[in-house]
């Protein structure tokens, strides 16, 4: 089993640019996103999806099934933000802030403007800032995130364990997904039941093989002159593009400009 | 045709190349059949499609005739009929004890208990399993593990039992036994089809060969017409069987050897005695 | 006219709640960690600075533990990448709908709370930038609910029931209660957030639990039996 | 000798049976050896002491004549000079891209960057893994694991290298590459012992064979005297490689062949025929 987003983040077009710029870039319009309204937001969120979908060739039914993730979860919270209730005795004084609404025994549930000017911000803001977060996830491989967060000095033991278990995550599921198609052949999963027991059998299985596995890569390990660290290498061959940078730098500094000229006139 | 797959395309997502490509295959019922191939030449996705683990991008898989449903009450049926036993015992194994695993299979078909456990003694006693029955899984060798998991598909009585590399990495007298065991089923009417790359196992024990190169069906029929295709299998690096290379260089050697009478020199080996030899690796 | 509009309304309305059931219903698998964008900036930033020192003070005593015991990375790792797949598991919940267990139970129950701290979140970065779900500047919040609060719920719950003897009940109420500890700690962050303009805060709470409610309960229940199911496997074993 | 097992003895904790008993054994320097066995007659055991990760309960273990130290720094540099390839890749890779891997041995000897560097894309160059260099691991396929697997140990320049079933799951194609790898890595000058229960392929490439069974020493000598032992090897159910039967059989066929001339009805074989034949599998 592969995960998506990771192979994706091997194979795009923009693999062979360098990890710091990709990530100044989206960190800088994600900084950029929380500093601005709507509009901007929108435009934020539409000029790096040009860069995900276009730009790396991110295939666009994948990019925006990752966007209904987000989209999903504004949905849940929508009406927990838009619908309102006050106590029928009390409901002249939330009266401006009511859109629409009806009674409902003693109580009066209506739509709030406040709610949906709320909703609506808060649509625009995540759309913008999960579009800075897929365009690192899906054009950085999370090797050279590692590298990155290792060369800002991030303490060793977090960066080694992010390694190994970046590594470990892959070998167990592939166990995991192995066992599933084994029981599925043979017909488990097929009532809740029977799908609770296979998954108990499945976990119990995991952990077991998780066990063993330690024990074996341990080992490895010591036969490979283990010291008590994970220190690993490699060359740096990335190639820097002036087009991309170009753009990048322009864009950011234009909306940027924009942003201070909405500040001023106090849009 | 028991099982037959027309024009299948099945690409993995994410990969850039098809695992299997316009594949056109019809298992005949009866036969011992064996899929040949490299690694990663589509065998196993072959048998995953067949099981109606993964479904085809394009192109039908008919069991018995009719199409593939992918309901889960068809699916169900399916794979009570198509019986598949993994490369890795590992992978299949999931309980804790080998008669827990046996049982697993009959337990997600929903049958009572008695009948769940009479049948698990039965296919304990039919596969000599009856010293492991409360062993734990993880105590077992890999011979072991593999003549467990065999029981874990037989006992649900399979008309179809597919077996992806029964033989990996089995030493030789496991190797026998196995291959003995199978030939006991199919006598008791199951058919069986096995993958794998290895050409001597493939010589002696099948009825019927397919090979297989990346995703597409490059030879089928018996093994004598398979393995006299020399050329298009070097082509494809697969070789032919160890005993065709060792009598052609016998055949070589002797019409070479100045020593040896007249007729040895013209024609090497004598094609009745060639035939006399090979056909005596045949039988298991 | 008046009729007119109020029909209008009544149909847009219930497009609205059918789609909203539709594709609410597709993605309760990442209901429980708040999606990338979702909290105001002060509240993003309280939240990290909330959850730094709790990440900092698990990982300072992994460190040490570590120093004398290098080999022990790799437990540790290896731990996290289970909880990770555990976490990527499809779990029927009792309504019929597929969701994601959480793991951190019996994570908790294995590994102890520090540990599940340090190993949640980093979990929760994985998460992230695997799965797309939940996201960097929500990661403070979301550390904070499933990787500080759900493996002390579930810690603290544990040790008390073990206490009765009653292990596979103790067992189940761990792995319950922190899942529900955890939604409801989500709630809490989320009504902080957008409190309602009438009734502030509280009301804001109870509306965000409730919705949660419909796909959190049942869920914390299947992932409580499930966790049974494992620990009497692993009984066994 | 480069190794030198002395009466060593090695049980697993918990086991009731010892998986190393007694076992006296010397790796000559320079030579292709061959540890030939069932599963679970002692190989892994016997790679794992030699590499100091298993400490024997009894008996001396020499390296270069000299008895193994258990502290830190000496394993180190034995380590360093005796490499093991383990047999299943996904156990000895732990970084996620296929250079970090090859550079993870190199960091631990606490070298220079810049070396490590140099010496790493040295090993991507030899064993042509160029294309997969900046590939994260759980992208390759076995074949590709085992390569890198190999080059994660050939990049230490060990003296003696080690491999554990290097062919368990390969097929042909990639057996037959790793295996000429291996050769080219001979010829530089590295004394390599692997294990296997493959008689055929013990028998094309070894110049020194041991058969193991149960933990001891059963047999040793060249390819040539070990397979002539065939009683002793059928007894411990390996028995011989193919090529062997296979020869038996025609000597048989040509033996009892009315149409054949006197002399071949008196040999079978002749004697200097049947050796021809042996070698010219010897080659691959």
């Amino acid at each position: 089993m592969t995960l998506q987003i990771d192979t994706l983040a091997y194979t795009n077009r923009l693999r062979q640019l360098p990890p710091e710029h990709k990530l100044l870039f989206a960190i800088a319009l994600l900084l950029l996103t929380y500093c601005t309204r709507a509009p901007i937001q929108l435009a934020i969120a539409v000029w790096l999806s040009v860069w995900t979908v276009i730009y790396a060739k991110i295939p666009a039914p994948i990019y925006f099934r990752l966007l209904s993730i987000p989209i999903g979860f504004w949905l849940t919270s929508l009406p927990a933000l838009i619908i309102s209730g006050v106590g029928l005795a009390n409901l002249s004084s939330v009266q401006a802030d009511v859109w629409q609404g009806a009674p409902w025994g003693s109580y009066y549930l209506y739509f709030s403007h406040h709610g949906i000017h709320q909703a609506g911000e808060l649509a625009a803001r995540a759309i913008a800032s999960t579009a800075c977060i897929y365009f690192i996830i899906l054009t950085v491989p999370f090797t050279e995130i590692l590298d990155v967060l290792r060369r800002l000095g991030c303490p060793t033991l977090l960066i080694e364990l992010l390694l190994l278990m970046y590594r470990f995550i892959f070998v167990l599921l592939r166990t995991a997904s192995e066992l599933w198609t084994a029981q599925q052949s043979r017909c488990g999963y097929r009532t809740w039941r029977l799908w609770m027991k296979s998954l108990g059998l499945l976990v119990g299985q995991l952990l077991r093989r998780t066990l063993e596995n330690y024990r074996q890569v341990s080992l490895a390990l010591e036969s490979r002159g283990f010291t008590g660290d994970f220190r690993v290498c490699h060359s740096r061959r990335y190639q820097p593009s002036r087009r991309y940078s170009l753009e990048a730098f322009f864009g950011c500094a234009f909306l940027a400009a924009l942003a201070g000229w909405q500040y001023a006139v106090g849009l | 045709m028991l099982l037959a797959f027309e024009h299948i395309d099945y690409t993995y997502p994410g990969s850039p190349q098809p695992a299997v490509q316009n594949l056109t295959l019809r298992l005949p019922a009866g036969k011992r059949c064996v899929l040949l191939g490299h690694n990663g030449c589509g065998k196993t996705t072959l048998f995953l499609l067949a099981n109606g683990l993964y479904k085809p991008q394009r192109g039908v898989i008919r069991w018995q005739g009719a199409p593939l449903q992918y309901d889960r009450a068809s699916l169900m049926a399916l794979r009570q009929h198509v019986g598949l036993v993994f490369q890795d015992p590992e992978q299949q194994l999931v309980a804790s004890s080998v008669e827990e695993d046996i049982s697993y299979g009959l337990c997600n078909l929903g049958l009572p208990d008695a009948e769940v456990n009479r049948k698990v003694s039965e296919a304990i006693a039919h596969f000599n399993l009856s010293e492991l029955a409360s062993r734990p899984v993880h105590h077992l060798s890999l011979g072991q593990k593999k003549r467990v998991s065999l029981a874990d598909v037989m006992v649900l009585q399979p008309k179809l039992l597919l077996l992806d590399e029964p033989t990996a990495y089995l030493d030789r007298l496991h190797t026998r036994d196995l291959m003995a065991k199978l030939h006991q089923i199919q006598a008791a009417g199951t058919t069986i089809a096995l993958s794998t790359h290895d050409l001597d196992l493939a010589y002696c024990w099948a009825d019927w060969i397919f090979v297989l190169n990346e995703g597409q069906l490059v030879l089928e029929g018996t093994p004598q017409d398979v393995f006299a295709q020399r050329e298009t299998l070097e082509q494809i690096h697969l070789g032919v069987p160890l005993v065709f290379d060792v009598l052609d260089k016998v055949a070589d050697a002797l019409s070479k050897d100045s020593q040896t009478t007249e007729e040895s020199a013209r024609h090497g080996l004598p094609e009745t005695l060639r035939q006399r030899i090979l056909d005596s690796f045949r039988a298991g | 006219m008046k009729t007119r509009y109020r029909k209008w309304v009544n149909l847009g309305l219930m497009a609205g709640l059918s789609c909203y059931l539709l594709l609410g219903s597709a993605t309760p698998a990442s209901a429980m960690h708040i999606a990338e964008g979702f909290l105001p900036v002060q509240w993003a930033v309280f939240w990290w600075a909330v959850s730094l020192p709790f990440f900092l003070v698990g990982l300072r005593s992994l460190t040490r533990i570590t120093k004398q015991n290098p080999e022990l990375k790799l437990l540790l790792a290896l731990a996290g990448a289970f909880t990770f797949v555990l976490s990527a598991l499809k779990i029927p919940s009792v309504t019929g709908s597929c969701s994601h267990p959480t793991g951190t139970g019996l994570g908790t129950i294995l590994f102890g709370p520090l540990t599940m701290t340090v190993l949640g979140s980093l979990v929760l970065v994985f998460q992230a930038v695997l799965l797309a779900h939940g996201g960097i500047t929500t990661l403070g919040a979301n550390v904070f609910s499933m990787a500080i609060v759900g493996p002390l719920v579930a810690y603290v719950v544990y040790k008390t029931v073990m206490k009765t003897g009653k292990q596979k009940l103790a067992v189940f109420l761990a792995a319950t209660l922190e899942d529900l500890l955890t939604y409801l700690m989500t709630a809490v962050q989320l009504a902080l957030a957008f409190p309602a303009v009438q009734g502030g805060f509280i009301a804001s709470f109870i509306k965000f639990a409730g919705i949660f409610a419909i796909t959190q309960l049942p869920l914390a229940i299947s992932e409580g039996l499930l966790t049974v199911l494992v620990w009497g496997w692993l009984q066994q074993y």
